[in-house]
């Protein structure tokens, strides 16, 4: 194996042999010390959020991905390819422009009997935004997510001036078997928080533009489409369907015992 | 079954060899032979790799984590097995201390233990992308850096494995003792290097498909896109064809030129019960060129019961001829006063190898417990239930 | 600061990379695979200066000369001399003693006092397998001491064959070529006789005659009569052509006709043939001290029915043997059999004592001329390796029965030999002869014991051998046979087992 | 947090380096004291003998190795010094017959083939050129065997395999294992 | 030291077939005997006779015998080359193909490649019976389990040679001093044993190699007069009669 080993001859056949083997030991190791490496730096850098939710994006199912265009009817299929990032979406930027300001300026979609206050901005992830006019934002868990939840077991919330990534965690809800980390909807420094509501933050944005959260007339669409994902979940857990119009009662878990409910909460929250 | 395994090799290590039925003319027994199958069939990690990352044909995203486990758990069980086949265990690091360069059995061991390694770093990221260790964020940022860097190792588990598959091949082939098994080739690699290789690299999609094929029958769920194994069988099929046009003209040159060079008619070999010319024809034509053709008909090839069962040929096929290669070579007298003999293992034999079979299969079943290995499985759920519809109080306007 | 887990895994981390910079795990895996060499149970071979020494194998009345290679006093490997080479079982001898199944104790005095209380009013008869021997002489004149003791013999007569005088023989089962003779005269004389070989089973003397008969089990006397009187024979399975070719093939080159088993008709035919007297001589035995008193050696059959009360088998040098059934018949009812054996595989299962004995290489003795040699010789068995204890010498045993100090026989015997002045000492070590007038009594002795054989001179008539009919069947053992009598050294299995190149008898 | 992982790391690999250098060779190796006295010092300048005086190489081109009781006591038969050591030789060894068993610092593997002849004869090696000070030193020193291998320490200090080949290959020695295997 | 190329000739007609060779053999290199349920395929024969026989049925079957063992192969060694780790070689010095115990692994790869098989695994751990291992040749070292062994011309009285020789000053070894226990113990020198270089041991005309075709070279040569005899040892790939 080396020169000073007995037995050892040099040799055509056993440079080529012996320098092919040695090759490949460096490319193995130097691909495994780049890759520590660069774990290393990007740990170092924080940028742990940001890649959990590239990769858990790309983990979500297709149908799962749908681009918020596609829902309110933009477009017959379009998948999200910025991970629900609409900030650097241009096609997103163009149809802002295109799309007509709406019709009537409705103060509340009521879907199944849930409350969606038109004044606040949702994010997919099942919180919602509310600006203040102090520049601070409110955000807590959308009607849908707290029915989903109800009485939490347990909440961790950040703590105050911790910062917070757009699809990163916002703060962690147990609740049974299901531990579900609640994504933020916006960049920005939690001023405050309270416990109350499944959870509530607030959070001075990093930037005002709040354009990747989903607004007025996107909402009623998502959530339908919300719904149906819901029932599928349910359905896929062997639960019974959703009482055709039925209004979600407040408590959906408890409602399911039998389901499983981490893998219906993980879904709905976007975590694969 | 693993406790029987580990039973069996335990004894064969205590107590010695001398509890296999091989004997000084069955050097090389059931294990060899089934090491060399298992190889074979393992092939598909690496063969896969290289077309997805390496040639780009994305559709094999969704089978290339299974096939990594798979290669895994072949090799690995391979290894195992050698491990307990050698006479004196504690020496194999001499090996690599003491290579002889001209041994094809050197090359097999080096390539063999490099690209285990590779196939574990491989195997590491599918690992990570299980959800409870997901939660420790330097494993997940590993993972991700990692993952991008796989193609590399894609090469290098390429670059290897084609080395290994060919060596294990001319392990026969430089058989000058056994005109039989002895071909000339090029350079320093008798034909039977790059036979294995090719048939090596045909067995793989094929197997890869039977277990993907397999475990969704068994856990009956959807875990690939339709069209994914037509695909690999149509891979498969045309490097099967490859294959057997090889193998044909390979062994007209060895009964013309070869054998009787070395003073044996060919016939010679057949004359012997139960091994007569039919395992030639069962090798090429039964289990090599009907799957082959069937793989490539389009319209075979749709239909999952023509295509797997082609696939399970293939494979069929390929244990064949590693069993002629091994067990046939030395069943066969060389000497005219040297009686053809007849091989059957041990229990204890039989018993190491199934321990390793068990050891595959939990691997296999936890990682599919545990691990994605079918990535598009979640898209692939069950019908869409009903759209929900509004009601009706809800649609004021 | 208190260690949290992620701090333990640090630590072993820092360990493990530690570690490896030592010479600690690098030295395990090393010695690891050096262990492998000295596995235990893998025996380490004694050291120490190389010595030759010689002495008379005793396996078979051959006698050959052998050449013992030892570290130390222990023999490592024998061999022949040139151009007298050792059988293969001769080449094991060394390794006899480490016989798995060697019988080594026994409590002789109790035996020696059981035999002495029967003795006075009892027949003591002993039974010797190797007639010919000084310890044959010091049996019987035990026997004659004793007030009614027997001498049996095997063999009531010794026949000498007389190879250089033989043109054709015709063998009954006699495996000529593979353990009968002295391998290296048998060899040299193979050139000018022709071999018939009559065996029902393909013995190796069988595939190596010059021509075999194949004929049906236990047909042999069938065959002799028909040899004899030209008649009949249909029975052995042979054509009447072929019995008839050689019935006169036989009678033109009178022939020499040997027999597994002594028979009348065999020595009838012998005669007839012209074979007695030329071929087939009397056995000339070396001088005896004329002190020596011999009780008359007596034919097995003559011995009336169930008179022997106590029946001593000397089994420790067996060059035939008689089967159970022949004496059974002459015992008394509470007859008390004693054998000396190295193992119980031979009459040892039959006899109520087995008294172990020490096996060539370690025994003591002389041993007869070969049948292939008309001359007399006298050839020691001296001792390579030393006795296990609690092992009884024969001689001296039934000797002392009768009050006969047999410890110095094999020396009186020299010194009789040495007086009687005829004939030559050839000493192995330097391979050089001397008429034995030249030299002193205790060199010649001393010659004897450090290897070398008297061989008388020629000379001489060769004077036909007192043959008596009334004998009965005794099996001559060749060393093949013996396998199943008496121990084997372990290193045969290359021979049955490891290859099949011969088949257990 | 991060120096306090690597004070850790440090640590562990400080103990493991002391442990694998230091205490290791303490535990591989089983170490017995020479049953004798025995001073090749005094031998070789009070008796003024030369190696071969004791260890003689045979006719036959063996070498006799360590001398057998006889040879010393064709000396020692009755004391010639006053040394405690030669008291209890003769006391223990030489009046009541026994032989000593020592134990070989050079004593190769089973496996190899060592002819002194050759080496001596031929090659005029000079014994220390293996032996180093061993024909001069003025007491055994206790007899180290590894416990695992069985093997005398001594051999890896300087009669390792790879220590017989430089030799041999730098004059040319080199044809083949059997050479010097057995 | 000229470079010396041993080998032996082998006169089939002289071979009785008594074993002798093999049990010198056994005895010179430490080979242990069988343990129980060991067959002839795996035992432990250096060489080994093996029985040739005509075909022909009853008394006009003819026999001959044939003393097999390493043909010490002198081109293209087939189990020189296939060894993992060096455990096979091919003197250059003296021609012979040693195996080195110690540092074969066991994977039997070179038995697989060997087309004479006299090449031997240990199946088991060598055993002699108690007390026997004094017995034990000191220029042989005993092998383990687990390990390949072979003929290597009675190396261990190659290195006596050589050391009587170096006590008498010579390099060079008196060939009288060098025979392989095989051929000293073959009642009917059958077995001559030499260098091939010297004239008196050049192979006789007539004589012939096993599976010469191979292009193996080896430096067994043997000889008959019996025509059958030839047919069949020269024949490669078993014929039918070698049945059973």
């Amino acid at each position: 194996m080396f020169p000073w080993n007995y037995g050892f001859h040099w040799g055509a056949v056993s440079i080529v042999f012996l320098g092919a083997f040695y090759c490949v030991l460096t490319v193995i190791s130097t691909t495994l010390i780049l890759a520590l490496r660069r774990t290393y730096r990007s740990a170092a850098q924080g940028r742990a959020d940001r890649i959990r939710w590239r990769s858990e994006f790309q983990e979500l199912a297709a149908r799962d991905r749908l681009c918020r265009h596609m829902l309110s009817g933009e477009f017959p299929y379009r998948e999200c390819r910025n991970a629900f990032d609409c900030r650097r979406c241009e096609a997103h930027a163009r149809i802002l422009e295109k799309r007509r300001p709406a019709a009537v300026a409705e103060t509340e979609e009521e879907v199944f009997g849930m409350a969606f206050p038109l004044d606040r901005l949702y994010h997919r992830g099942h919180t919602s935004v509310l600006p203040q006019p102090d520049g601070t934002a409110l955000v807590e868990l959308d009607e849908l997510g707290r029915r989903l939840i109800g009485v939490p077991d347990q909440i961790a919330l950040p703590q105050p001036g911790t910062r917070l990534r757009a699809n990163g965690t916002g703060w962690r809800i147990r609740k049974r078997e299901a531990d579900i980390r609640v994504l933020a909807p916006v960049d920005g420094e939690v001023v405050d928080v309270s416990p109350a509501r499944g959870g509530c933050l607030l959070v001075r944005p990093a930037e005002a533009a709040f354009d990747h959260l989903l607004t007025k007339s996107e909402v009623r669409p998502w959530l339908l489409r919300e719904m149906e994902r819901l029932q599928l979940a349910l359905t896929a857990q062997g639960a019974p369907t959703l009482a055709d119009g039925g209004v979600p009662v407040d408590d959906i878990l408890a409602s399911y015992p039998s389901a499983d409910w981490d893998a219906v909460c993980s879904r709905m929250f976007l975590q694969p | 079954m693993l406790m029987f395994g580990l039973y069996s090799a335990g004894l064969c290590l205590v107590k010695g060899l001398n509890q296999t039925n091989m004997d000084n003319r069955f050097a090389f027994g059931l294990w060899i032979f089934l090491d060399l199958t298992v190889i074979a069939l393992g092939a598909g990690a690496f063969f896969t790799g290289f077309l997805l990352y390496i040639l780009k044909v994305k559709e094999l995203g969704a089978v290339i984590n299974s096939a990594v486990v798979i290669g895994l758990v072949c090799y690995s069980g391979a290894v195992a097995a050698l491990l307990v086949d050698v006479g004196q265990p504690l020496r194999f690091w001499f090996t690599f201390w003491y290579p002889n360069v001209h041994s094809m059995l050197t090359e097999v061991t080096f390539c063999i233990t490099c690209y285990l390694t590779v196939l574990l770093i491989e195997y590491v990221p599918i690992v990570l992308r299980n959800r409870r260790l997901r939660q420790v964020p330097s494993f997940l940022i590993f993972e991700f850096e990692l993952h991008k860097l796989v193609y590399v190792l894609a090469g290098v588990g390429t670059f290897l494995s084609f080395f290994h598959q060919g060596s294990l091949g001319g392990l026969f082939g430089v058989l000058r003792g056994h005109p039989f098994a002895f071909r000339e080739g090029l350079a320093v690699w008798p034909s039977t290097f790059f036979l294995f290789v090719l048939s090596a690299a045909a067995a793989g999609p094929s197997f890869i498909l039977l277990t993907t094929w397999l475990v969704s029958k068994i856990s009956n769920r959807q875990l690939v896109r339709p069209e994914v194994l037509p695909l690999l069988g149509r891979i498969s099929g045309m490097l099967m064809i490859a294959y057997v046009l090889a193998k044909t003209v390979d062994t007209l040159i060895w009964i013309n030129h070869t054998s009787p060079g070395a003073g044996v008619p060919a016939w010679q070999y057949y004359s012997w019960k139960p091994f007569g010319t039919w395992i030639l024809f069962a090798e090429i034509v039964a289990f090599g060129l009907i799957p082959a053709l069937v793989l490539l008909t389009p319209r075979l090839r749709l239909r999952s019961n023509w295509l797997v069962s082609a696939a399970a040929l293939t494979c069929i096929g390929i244990a064949l001829n590693r069993f002629v290669m091994t067990l046939q070579t030395l069943a066969l007298p060389t000497l005219s006063f040297d009686p053809f003999l007849s091989y059957f293992p041990s229990w204890q034999e039989t018993g190491t190898f199934l321990g390793v079979v068990g050891f595959g299969v939990l691997v296999y079943s936890f990682s599919f417990r545990y691990l994605n290995l079918f990535p598009q499985e979640r898209d692939l759920e069950q019908p869409e239930a009903a759209p929900v519809r509004e009601p009706a109080l809800a649609g004021r306007y | 600061m208190k260690a949290t887990r992620r701090d333990l895994f640090k630590f072993a981390a820092g360990g493990a990379t530690g570690l490896l910079l030592t010479p600690a795990p690098w030295r395990l895996v090393t010695d690891a695979a050096l262990w492998s060499e000295n596995w235990p149970g893998i025996p380490k071979p004694v050291r120490g200066e190389l010595r030759t020494r010689f002495t008379h194998c005793a396996l078979c009345p051959a006698g050959c000369a052998v050449k013992a290679r030892c570290v130390g006093d222990q023999p490592i490997s024998l061999i022949g001399l040139p151009g007298k080479p050792l059988c293969a079982f001769g080449l094991m001898g060394h390794q006899l003693p480490y016989h798995a199944g060697r019988v080594r104790q026994a409590d002789a005095d109790a035996v020696r006092a059981v035999i002495a209380k029967r003795a006075a009013n009892e027949t003591v008869a002993v039974l010797d397998l190797r007639p010919g021997r000084t310890a044959s002489w010091t049996y019987r004149r035990a026997m004659a001491a004793l007030p009614r003791g027997v001498y049996l013999a095997a063999r009531s007569s010794v026949p000498a064959v007389n190879l250089d005088a033989v043109k054709i023989i015709l063998s009954l089962g006699v495996p000529v070529l593979d353990g009968w003779g002295t391998p290296s005269n048998v060899q040299q004389a193979r050139s000018h006789f022709r071999l018939i070989q009559a065996e029902p089973a393909e013995s190796r003397t069988a595939l190596l005659a010059d021509q075999w008969l194949k004929i049906r089990p236990g047909t042999e006397l069938e065959l002799v009569e028909a040899l004899a009187t030209g008649r009949g024979g249909a029975g052995t399975g042979l054509n009447e052509k072929v019995i008839a070719s050689v019935a006169n093939e036989l009678v033109q080159a009178g022939a020499l006709f040997l027999a597994a088993e002594e028979s009348p008709s065999v020595l009838e035919l012998n005669r007839k043939l012209g074979a007695v007297g030329k071929t087939i001589v009397a056995q000339r035995e070396a001088p005896v001290p004329r002190s020596w008193k011999p009780a008359p050696v007596t034919p097995i059959n003559s011995v009336p029915e169930r008179s022997i009360g106590v029946l001593l088998i000397d089994e420790s040098a067996a060059d035939s043997y008689v089967p159970w059934s022949k004496l059974e018949g002459k015992l008394a009812p509470d007859a008390l059999v004693v054998t000396f054996a190295s193992s119980q595989a031979g009459y040892g299962r039959q006899a109520k004592h087995l008294l172990p004995t020490a096996v060539y290489p370690e025994s003591t003795g002389d041993i007869p001329p070969a049948i292939d040699s008309p001359l007399a010789t006298f050839r020691l068995t001296t001792p390579l390796v030393a006795p296990p204890r609690g092992v009884v010498n024969p001689a001296q045993f039934i000797g002392g029965l009768a009050a006969i100090d047999a410890a110095d026989a094999l020396r009186e015997r020299a010194g009789a030999i040495h007086a009687a002045g005829r004939g030559s000492v050839c000493t192995y070590a330097d391979g050089r002869s001397i008429p034995v007038e030249d030299i002193q009594p205790d060199q010649f002795w001393k010659a004897l014991n450090d290897g070398a054989c008297w061989i008388d001179e020629p000379g001489g008539k060769l004077l036909p051998p007192v043959l008596r009919a009334s004998t009965p069947a005794v099996v001559a053992l060749n060393w093949e046979k013996r396998a199943a009598r008496g121990p084997m050294p372990p290193l045969v299995s290359k021979l049955y087992q490891e290859s099949n190149l011969r088949v257990r008898i | 947090m991060s120096h306090r992982g690597t004070l850790f790391f440090l640590a562990g690999a400080l103990i493991a380096l002391g442990a694998g250098w230091a205490g290791f060779p303490r535990v591989i190796y089983r170490s017995r004291p020479q049953p004798v006295e025995f001073s090749h010092k005094v031998h070789a300048e009070k008796a003024g003998m030369k190696c071969e005086d004791c260890h003689e190489i045979r006719a036959d081109g063996s070498f006799a190795g360590i001398p057998r009781r006889e040879k010393c006591a064709g000396c020692h038969e009755a004391a010639m010094g006053t040394t405690l050591a030669e008291k209890q030789f003769i006391d223990g060894y030489v009046t009541p017959q026994r032989e000593v068993q020592w134990s070989v610092y050079a004593r190769q593997p089973e496996n190899v083939y060592f002819s002194h002849a050759s080496h001596v004869k031929l090659a005029h090696l000079e014994c220390a050129t293996c032996h180093g000070d061993h024909g001069t030193s003025d007491s055994l020193r206790p007899y180290q065997e590894d416990r695992i291998s069985g093997y005398s320490r001594d051999i890896w200090r300087a009669m390792k395999m790879n220590d017989c080949v430089a030799c041999h290959r730098s004059h040319g020695f080199e044809k083949s294992c059997l050479d010097c295997h057995k | 030291m000229s470079a010396r190329s041993y080998g032996m000739s082998i006169d089939i007609d002289k071979c009785t077939g008594c074993g002798a060779c093999m049990v010198a053999c056994a005895v010179e290199n430490n080979v242990p005997p069988a343990p129980e349920g060991v067959n002839e395929r795996k035992g432990i024969t250096w060489i080994r006779v093996f029985r040739l026989d005509n075909g022909a049925e009853g008394v006009d079957r003819k026999w001959a015998f044939l003393p097999m063992l390493c043909q010490q192969c002198g081109e293209n060694t087939p189990c020189v080359s296939v060894c993992p780790q060096q455990a096979v070689q091919l003197d250059p010095a003296t021609g012979i193909v040693g195996q080195m115990p110690e540092r074969c692994l066991g994977c039997r790869y070179c038995m697989a490649a060997c087309p004479y098989h006299a090449r031997y695994f240990n199946w088991w751990d060598p055993s002699w019976p108690a007390g026997m291992e004094k017995t034990l040749n000191p220029a042989v070292a005993p092998r383990m389990r687990g390990v390949v062994e072979k003929c290597n011309f009675c190396h261990g009285r190659w290195h006596a040679a050589k050391a009587r020789a170096a006590a008498q000053g010579r390099r060079d070894l008196d060939p009288a001093d060098y025979v392989p226990a095989c051929v000293e113990a073959c009642p009917t020198s059958a077995i001559r044993f030499g260098d091939l270089n010297d004239l008196e041991n050049a192979p006789e005309r007539g004589s012939f190699r096993l599976l010469e075709k191979l292009g193996t070279g080896p430096k067994i040569y043997y000889q008959t007069q019996r025509d059958w005899v030839r047919e069949i040892a020269a024949a490669p790939g078993g014929t039918e009669r070698a049945h059973g």
